[in-house]
């Protein structure tokens, strides 16, 4: 019963941080609305017996992902956060209808249609295990994982500095 | 709390992160919005790990795991690429960015 | 929700809001004083038990500036964002108040729990701890931004990218202690150490404890890394525009993760509740533990009474060209020692492998230091002599 | 080649020795004052029992060590106050002051100072209190040693506005109340504005006497010179 209550409870708040998220026109409240999100969803994790993923999910997400789009958010827009422009895009119509569409049509029907499993098997949670098996049948994942995340880092630094350099070259000329 | 609710929880956040990429203007919102679909596809397998026959195999976590930093990876090359746009152009607005020509 | 739930979560939450904002109230007090003695002053000496002239060395001090605190008038700047500003400060005491949960104190009623509502007997509880405190980052820059005023502002960006810049070497230092012991649980890390078998006694655990204590300071804005909140440059930082409750809130958060910061440091390093005596009164434990908190506080006060702040450029120096090398050298050096010693048991091969991870790291440490020494020169002054 | 960290070490010894030496040596207490208690009975009762002598704030209450200082006041010399101010209104520490808390008004009109020389002197010479760093530039800059630190502390008061304005009136305070209070400063300042003045007579008489010479000589010559016209006619 606990469990079901703070399911709902999560979820109500996942969509509501999402939706916000996605449709403020203050884009740092939007952050924000973003993080409430990540936080409901690490909850649903903890829920669903994944703590690790849950504390991964905080570290990573919230305590870096968001940091890193309030940091875009200061260098690109005015300190304010407020998009003064028209926020939505052309043709919008589409896009709600698209989304709507893959929601109703597509994404519902076919959980709906599906044989799906209804009990959960006891399980106690382990980091050890977790490391163990990262550690034997995906330590090549592991490794590929390690290269992209090296290869991001270096993409990140050379494309934010690249262009500076650019326009200090094109200002010399 | 049953499969089918948390796949439709899944369903429903991956629509919202549609449909804010499809209809905000703004690159860093649409960035967000693509967060929020990985999130949604998380949560699925996580749930589908859950209610597996066998637990102690971690697939859906590790998977996630690797979602997860492949999400960071992501946001950290999106970020610096909408940095260095907004550098060249003095907009993130999508709807600007229209053109290939150097102006 | 049965009741034995609800007395377990009372049991494990409710001495830890009681005895750590005390606690909190003890230390402004033990801080100001301090400071006040390095200084060649008194302190606060006059407040004591109210209504007569007994001082009582200023006791009373604490409970007096909560009064004024309280009663004081809470102003929000008419360009404020409203509910961001009275969020901030809510949102800087949470995390605080959370991470509190995964120390492994163990208190003399714990026997009378089910274990299941004791935080740090999660699986992953060194993680959640960092995830956790990372949360105040956040509330910082809520703080800031929230308050429509350059200086805040400054003082949030400025905190953002001190707190993110020192979370790394933070964490690679505890990663060097949950590779000894094997795991991310606090209480297996605890019981590892019992016996006197400190990590802080081992020559990597020595390093990182450093790098660790270092970077917590930085990671509580703590002098000399309190760039954030330099009175003399930008006023008071992220809560220049904060009066009041709102502030008192802040200034308790700051001081809640200062006790838990220096809570991990003991989990991780010293011991945790480890000490002599155990076997007649185990629950000496939670007192030996609190005494060690209570000991990293007083050298981080004393070298708040020490050291002038760092510069910016400093700062950033500090963090990614020494304290990060150096923690991921620390690293290499604790598995290779590691290694080493469950390959040849006996002290000549581990008198060896300690004599030179120590030598290693000083060497290290020297030549990063000459490496990332800032090369700006001190200012040229036009006109002012 | 200095050990790493070797100067935090330093520091913290050093800091370490004035923790403990300051509860063994009073001496080190030199910017304390030190509060006694009266007994009850002795209390003043009212505002109005404050002794409000010139200068005397709970002065057997409190005992002032001369090195304090806290916030500026104006000096005038023995006499009526505004018949012996010193301050001319020159402005110079209003330019100067960080905070920028001093203001003040010129008058238009000349006065004869203590030194019977006409000055300006100020109309208006407000400080804000709650400006006011106590950072002592003022007095530093002031070329008439017009304006120095008093050690007074009890500046509350129950207005936030005007309340903080310390208005001229209540700035002038007399060089005698200046020598109780800093009796070390007050005389150094005094013997060097004694030597100033006696070395500005000097000069003075010496250029006296040089203009005198000069007229006489140049006198000399004119007769000199008439006479030689004289001749010549």
């Amino acid at each position: 019963m606990t469990q079901e209550i703070t399911f709902w409870v999560l979820a109500v708040i996942a969509v509501l941080g999402a939706l916000v998220a996605v449709r403020r026109r203050n884009l740092i409240h939007g952050v924000f609305a973003l993080m409430i999100f990540f936080a409901a969803l690490a909850g649903l994790f903890l829920l669903l017996l994944a703590e690790f993923i849950a504390a991964v999910q905080i570290l990573v997400y919230i305590g870096a992902v968001g940091i890193l789009l309030l940091f875009a958010i200061m260098l690109t827009e005015r300190v304010t956060g407020d998009d003064a422009r028209d926020i939505t895009s052309r043709g919008s119509f589409w896009g709600w209808v698209a989304a709507l569409a893959v929601l109703v049509f597509l994404l519902l029907p076919a959980i709906q249609s599906a044989d799906l499993p209804q009990t959960t098997e006891p399980y106690n949670p382990s980091v050890k295990a977790l490391g163990q098996q990262m550690m034997n049948p995906y330590v090549v994942t592991l490794e590929v994982l390690a290269l992209l995340l090296t290869a991001a880092l270096i993409g990140a630094v050379a494309a934010s500095q690249g262009g500076e350099k650019k326009k200090e070259d094109a200002d010399d000329a | 709390m049953t499969l089918e609710n948390c796949l439709i929880l899944g369903a429903v956040l991956f629509c919202i992160g549609l449909l804010g990429a499809l209809t905000r203007r703004n690159a860093v919102v649409v960035l967000f919005s693509i967060e929020i679909m990985l999130n949604a596809a998380n949560l699925n397998f996580i749930a589908f790990w859950r209610f597996s026959d066998n637990p102690a195999v971690l697939n859906g976590p590790l998977f996630t795991l690797f979602t997860i930093a492949v999400a960071a990876a992501e946001v950290a090359v999106g970020l610096a690429l909408v940095i260095a746009v907004y550098r060249h152009f003095k907009t993130v607005d999508l709807e600007q960015l229209d053109t290939l020509k150097e102006e | 929700m049965s009741l034995e739930l609800i007395k377990d979560i009372l049991l494990a939450t409710v001495p830890l809001l009681v005895i750590f904002p005390s606690l909190f109230a003890f230390t402004t007090w033990m801080e100001r004083k301090a400071l006040a003695r390095i200084q060649n002053r008194i302190g606060p000496n006059k407040i004591g038990i109210p209504c007569t002239r007994i001082g009582l060395f200023g006791l009373g001090q604490p409970a007096a500036d909560g009064i004024k605190m309280i009663f004081k008038e809470d102003i929000v700047p008419r360009g404020a964002d409203k509910l961001f500003h009275l969020l901030a400060p809510i949102l800087a005491l949470i995390p605080a108040m959370l991470i509190l949960c995964f120390l492994p104190l163990e208190f003399p009623w714990g026997k009378f729990m089910s274990g299941q509502v004791q935080a740090f007997l999660l699986d992953s509880a060194v993680i959640f701890f960092f995830a956790i405190s990372g949360l105040a980052t956040l509330a910082i820059f809520m703080a800031g931004w929230a308050s429509r005023n350059k200086y805040s502002l400054l003082g949030g960006m400025r905190a953002v990218a001190q707190m993110v810049s020192y979370e790394i070497p933070l964490v690679l230092s505890a990663v060097v202690v949950v590779m000894m012991a094997g795991s991310l649980n606090a209480k297996e890390i605890a019981d590892v150490q019992t016996g006197f078998n400190w990590f802080v006694l081992t020559p990597w655990g020595l390093a990182a404890f450093i790098v660790f204590f270092v970077a917590a300071l930085a990671e509580t804005n703590r002098s000399p890394f309190d760039l954030p909140e330099a009175e003399s440059e930008i006023i008071a930082g992220y809560f220049t525009e904060y009066s009041g409750f709102k502030f008192a809130l802040f200034f308790l958060g700051e001081y809640i993760a200062m006790f838990a910061i220096s809570g991990l440091a003991v989990t991780l390093f010293l011991g945790a509740g480890d000490g002599p005596f155990l076997a007649v009164a185990p629950w000496l434990s939670v007192v030996w533990f609190i005494a060690k908190i209570f000991g990293l506080i007083a050298v981080m006060i004393w070298l708040r009474g020490t050291l002038p702040r760092l510069r910016v450029d400093q700062l950033m120096a500090f963090a990614w060209k020494f304290l990060l090398p150096l923690s991921i050298f620390n690293i290499l050096l604790a598995g290779m020692s590691h290694h080493v010693t469950v390959a040849y048991p006996g002290t000549t091969a581990q008198v060896v492998t300690w004599t030179v991870s120590l030598v290693g790291m000083y060497v290290m440490a020297k030549g990063l230091d000459k490496i990332s020494r800032s090369t700006a020169k001190p200012r040229e002054y036009l006109y002012a002599e | 080649m200095s050990i790493l960290g070797g100067g935090i070490f330093k520091g913290m010894a050093v800091t370490l020795r004035n923790f403990v030496g300051s509860y063994f040596s009073k001496e080190r207490f030199i910017t304390t004052n030190e509060y006694s208690w009266r007994p009850e009975s002795e209390l003043p009762q009212s505002i109005g029992d404050y002794p409000k002598e010139e200068g005397e704030q709970l002065s057997d209450t409190t005992t002032v060590n001369h090195y304090s200082r806290n916030f500026p006041m104006l000096l005038h010399d023995t006499g009526e106050p505004m018949d012996t101010i010193r301050c001319v209104a020159c402005q110079i520490c209003e330019r100067e002051c960080p905070p920028q808390c001093i203001y003040i008004e010129k008058s238009t009109e000349k006065k004869e100072n203590a030194d019977g020389k006409p000055q300006f002197y100020p109309a208006k010479f407000d400080i804000d209190v709650s400006v006011c760093m106590s950072c002592q530039i003022c007095v530093e800059v002031c070329p008439f040693d017009a304006i120095v630190m008093n050690s007074q502390f009890e500046l509350s008061t129950p207005d936030r506005f005007g309340g903080l304005l310390v208005r001229r009136d209540d700035l002038l305070k007399s060089n005698d109340y200046y020598h109780k209070i800093h009796p070390q400063e007050a005389a150094t300042r005094d013997e060097r504005m004694a030597a100033d003045k006696a070395a500005k007579e000097a000069k003075k008489k010496a250029a006296a006497e040089k203009a005198k010479a000069a007229a006489e000589a140049k006198a000399a010559a004119a007769e000199a010179a008439n006479e030689s016209k004289e001749d010549t006619e």
